[in-house]
């Protein structure tokens, strides 16, 4: 059989094969640990306005087939980002995908102004999974409306292709991608990471310094494979799913689920190479089973 | 910094709680360096779900030997103690900076406490087959937990055991023989590991006496590559990470 | 030293320490395989005023760390559990709380008025996580209104106490749990299951015959516990915290975080044995801590 | 049904993805009856989290020894692979249902496919000690995949082997072997295991010759004690769990 075709589309943008990092577990280092070319677009760490320190330590905590994370988005700021990370990743062939974070809707729309005039950009992941600051503190994602806002302004500003990350922490998450396609998101990322808690029963302290963190892991993908199942079925933009996928039968399970891209998070501490072999395990599925296009695994699970 | 498979050659307890583990593995035994970290899957499962980190404790480039000390803890070290001669074991590394001796030293200190001790061991045998000088201050909680005794003596090191039994490890003591040290053999650089507690006291010193000292620090770690941000130390320069900026850092540099 | 005070009070009930069964996940036959009478109360599965024959097969599928179940509430209905099995753990002297569940508002209030009369029931917990089908579908927990008025009617038919258990399907559990709060309610029990969903990638299908079941065991810990954690800071009334508990070091964490008793579920699967181990390693570590009484541990977390 | 701990005396591979575990525990052995479910736990981390359910293959009540064959297929099955003798091993059981002879039946017929033959093999034992005399028709997808077939000729049962590779193992001539044996031997009860395609050849013979039928069934489950509900069946009577109403039901009760 020739060679399957493992190309996905999102909005305007062409990805080489659905496979790309999820924010934050991704970097300069990975690149010299696999083959990272075989990967479907890059997507680095978010990145903010102004340099971050970060929260304080411990940040990371183990927990049963996950981890919680309170890193607090520790980074040098937009300007250091684009003259000192982007270059780095400029030679590469595939899609890049920039994640910004902000704290207010005109912080947003600054970061997206600067992006704007610069090549080598495909596309902007919204990570809106922060918290408002000009409304009391809830996260953007947790408010259909703030979405939709932030979404609409954004989009205003830039041809580039916009793709909210929705967090989970929500009743009902399809009234926010709904809200982002309505607003005119090219695509909907998700999920971002539960909150959740872990407590050293020793020393009678939480075992993140910020006490509350964002799981990931194997332990989440129920949830966020029903949430991205869902959102599939209510939205007519791609969806990316993401959250505990480790290999590649994790991520068949999302393309059936409905999603038309993945990201891989987690499974990139325990080991660097997994992105590589999900790609090369999607190939050999569709090898074995006959399967032509990518895109007749997408949204093809059967009910009833 | 790669990732590479070794084959286990023995995996034992040396004393009390303390495992001893020789893995064949070529690659890392030429790559890595004194006091970097190896990050190595336990199992194959997804609990525990992340690598544990281990500091080097020796290893042979010639023979393509590396070999660790850990103490049995938790989930991940009890798979790691059941690996048997002959088995496969996933690793990750070498990550971090080194220990680094310093041109024209011509003596040093180690000062270990534990299972720390295993993370200087490989710079004191550096510095040994360089004719440098070495006295290595070792504490436990008892007399037999004290980890390389013999191996750092039969190399030629000026080995001091204290322990809590008889009271020879708390602070004024070690400072007393530190002191004792720098004055008799002219400390050139000073390497330790862990506890804030020695941290402090081994900064007092090269306070005192201007020796730079070099401290190995742990931290929580998720990614072990330096991309996670998850194992920050606080240091005069803000948050910086265990796993690549450290785990060794210039003991000024880090808040103890 | 002495023997450690284990006992801990839920409104009026005082129960000999604070383990006890999540219901669907403990039954008659639980009490064959363990020293039952070790626990502090008897919480069977959940019962409904009319028989359910449950959701179709398979009901069950194990995920990282956890299980979806789909179960459906099969139950022979509220007569049955009355004349059949309430008479077995009659002759045990830990106070027995029945789980009811009920779609619609006027059945909860059939059923509380139907045990009201009955001796040997101590408490009733609400499982208001089933869908309200006076309301479209969404579980009544789901709605801090309804949740309101739930417990509202109920109490003012007994005088029993009353136990909202609360599902975590929502934006904050705090608000829910304030509700129950105002109406009356003499503690809450948080969490039930998570929603999830996994696909079978050979057959392309569900593994749930129902699509999409409900997420337990210690993938979820995390979540739950924080939510715990959230409530109990809330709420003054006391909190049964659960999800994912599987041995005496998470129900430690569970009463740190401000727990008042708590509750083990698809740990009893595992192992049947593992309440009894539960209440006999928080016995050991109080002795080893010289902790006189269990109410020293809940909401002793440290922080700052 | 109790919970145990055995100790593993042999575990070995018998035939291509087939492992044949013998365990040493007497109380099972004590307790379990033909074709009933023991409940394994592999390992002791929560990945896999859930007991693994199999069939009681053999049992030996003065040994004090029970035995399963099981499919290597999954992460537990992986993890029961890999126990060695004196290995400890955490069993629940014995569950649900057993097979049961009916007084005064002169002859039977066990049918089984692949790993299912397992399930069937301790009541051709018992019917064999009995003088019971028994019809064995075995599937499998080659003729080396067929399990138990020594054991069961040993012991004196009519071995009837059938497989995919020389096409004997379809409906049509097992059917034709099923009647053969009826009308040979008189068949008093027909016994068989999991798939639906040979579970409604045997209800078609049970129902053209009134011989009362039994089948094993498998689903997915989760307590295996009959409180979770998760493991049912369809019945005429209703959903019914495999673990405690099961795994054995008449084949008139199951829908096929
Ligand atoms: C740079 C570095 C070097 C180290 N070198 C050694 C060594 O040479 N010998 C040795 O015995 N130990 C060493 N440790 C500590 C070792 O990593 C932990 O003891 C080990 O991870 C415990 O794993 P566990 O599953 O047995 O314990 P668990 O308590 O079950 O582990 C739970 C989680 O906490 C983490 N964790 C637990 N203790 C530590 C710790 N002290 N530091 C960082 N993370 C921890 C684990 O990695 C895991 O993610 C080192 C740690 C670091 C950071
Ligand atoms: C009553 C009964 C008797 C059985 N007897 C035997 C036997 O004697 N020999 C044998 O090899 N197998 C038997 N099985 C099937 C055996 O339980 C599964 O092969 C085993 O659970 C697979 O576990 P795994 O972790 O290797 O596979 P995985 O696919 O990783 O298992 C994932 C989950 O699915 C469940 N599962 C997978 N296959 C089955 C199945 N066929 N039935 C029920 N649950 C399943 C597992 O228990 C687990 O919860 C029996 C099953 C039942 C229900
Ligand atoms: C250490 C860590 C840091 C993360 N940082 C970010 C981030 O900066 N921006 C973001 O959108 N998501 C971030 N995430 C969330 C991941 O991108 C991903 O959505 C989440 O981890 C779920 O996927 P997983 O289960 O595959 O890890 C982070 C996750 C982890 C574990
Ligand atoms: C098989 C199964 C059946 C359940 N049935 C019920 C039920 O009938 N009523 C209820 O309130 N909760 C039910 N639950 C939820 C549990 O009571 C518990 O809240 C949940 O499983 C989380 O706890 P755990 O992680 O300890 O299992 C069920 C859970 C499982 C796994
Ligand atoms: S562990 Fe990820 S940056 Fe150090
Ligand atoms: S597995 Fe729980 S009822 Fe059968």
């Amino acid at each position: 059989m020739q060679k399957p075709d493992l190309r996905v589309k999102l909005g305007s943008l062409t990805l080489q094969n659905p496979v790309m990092p999820a924010s934050g577990t991704f970097g300069v280092e990975t690149c010299k640990l696999c083959d990272i070319k075989k990967i479907g677009a890059i997507l680095p760490k978010s990145v903010t306005l102004h340099p971050r320190q970060g929260n304080k330590p411990p940040r990371v905590a183990e927990t049963t087939g996950g981890m919680l994370n309170a890193v607090g988005i520790q980074n040098k700021g937009l300007d250091y980002f684009i003259e000192e990370i982007l270059p780095f990743y400029m030679p590469y062939a595939m899609p890049m995908i920039v994640s910004i974070s902000a704290y207010s809707v005109d912080e947003f729309k600054r970061m997206v102004e600067r992006l704007e005039g610069l090549d080598g950009i495909a596309a902007i992941e919204l990570n809106i999974s922060c918290p408002n600051l000009e409304a009391g503190g809830k996260a953007f994602g947790m408010n259909s409306g703030a979405t939709y806002q932030i979404v609409k302004e954004v989009k205003a500003l830039t041809g580039k292709v916009i793709i909210p990350k929705l967090t989970p922490n929500v009743e009902d998450i399809t009234v926010i991608a709904k809200a982002a396609e309505e607003a005119g998101a090219d695509a909907v990322a998700l999920t971002n990471t539960f909150l959740g808690m872990a407590i050293d029963i020793k020393s009678k302290k939480p075992k993140l310094g910020n006490i509350i963190g964002g799981l990931s892991g194997p332990a989440i993908k129920p949830i966020s494979l029903r949430m991205v199942w869902q959102t599939a079925q209510k939205i007519k933009i791609p969806v990316i799913g993401g959250g505990g996928i480790q290999n590649w039968e994790d991520a068949i399970e999302y393309l059936l689920a409905g999603a038309s891209a993945i990201q891989v998070g987690t499974a990139n501490f325990t080991n660097p190479n997994s992105m590589v072999e999900i790609v090369e395990g999607i190939e050999q599925y569709m090898l074995q089973h006959s399967i032509k296009s990518v895109e007749e695994i997408i949204g093809g699970l059967m009910i009833g | 910094m790669h990732l590479y498979r070794g084959i286990v050659l023995a995996n034992d307890c040396i004393a009390e709680m303390y495992y001893h583990i020789k893995i064949q593995c070529a690659g890392l035994a030429k790559e890595v360096k004194e006091g970097q970290i190896i990050y190595i899957r336990c199992g194959t499962l997804a609990d525990p779900l992340l690598r544990r980190p281990f500091s080097i404790y020796r290893f042979d480039e010639t023979e393509g030997i590396i070999e660790f000390v850990y103490i049995v803890k938790g989930k991940g070290t009890e798979i790691i103690k059941t690996l048997r001669p002959g088995n496969e074991i996933d690793l990750l590394g070498p990550g971090g900076r080194c220990y680094e001796l310093a041109a024209g030293v011509k003596a040093i200190c180690i000062i270990g406490r534990g299972v720390g001790i295993a993370s200087v061991v490989s710079i004191a045998e550096k510095a040994r087959k360089l004719g440098i000088h070495v006295t290595a201050i070792l504490s436990g909680r008892t007399d037999n937990a004290i980890i390389s005794r013999k191996l750092l003596s039969d190399i030629g090191c000026d080995v001091i055991g204290v322990n809590d039994q008889e009271n020879t490890s708390g602070p004024e003591n070690v400072t007393q023989l530190l002191e004792e040290a720098v004055n008799r053999y002219g400390i050139g650089q000073i390497f330790t590991c862990g506890s804030n507690r020695v941290g402090r006291l081994v900064r007092g010193i090269s306070r005192k006496y201007n020796i730079p000292a070099y401290v190995s620090l742990e931290e929580r770690m998720a990614c072990g590559i330096g991309i996670c941000y998850g194992c920050v130390c606080e240091t005069k320069n803000g948050y910086r990470t265990v796993c690549k900026d450290g785990p060794v850092f210039a003991i000024e540099e880090v808040v103890l």
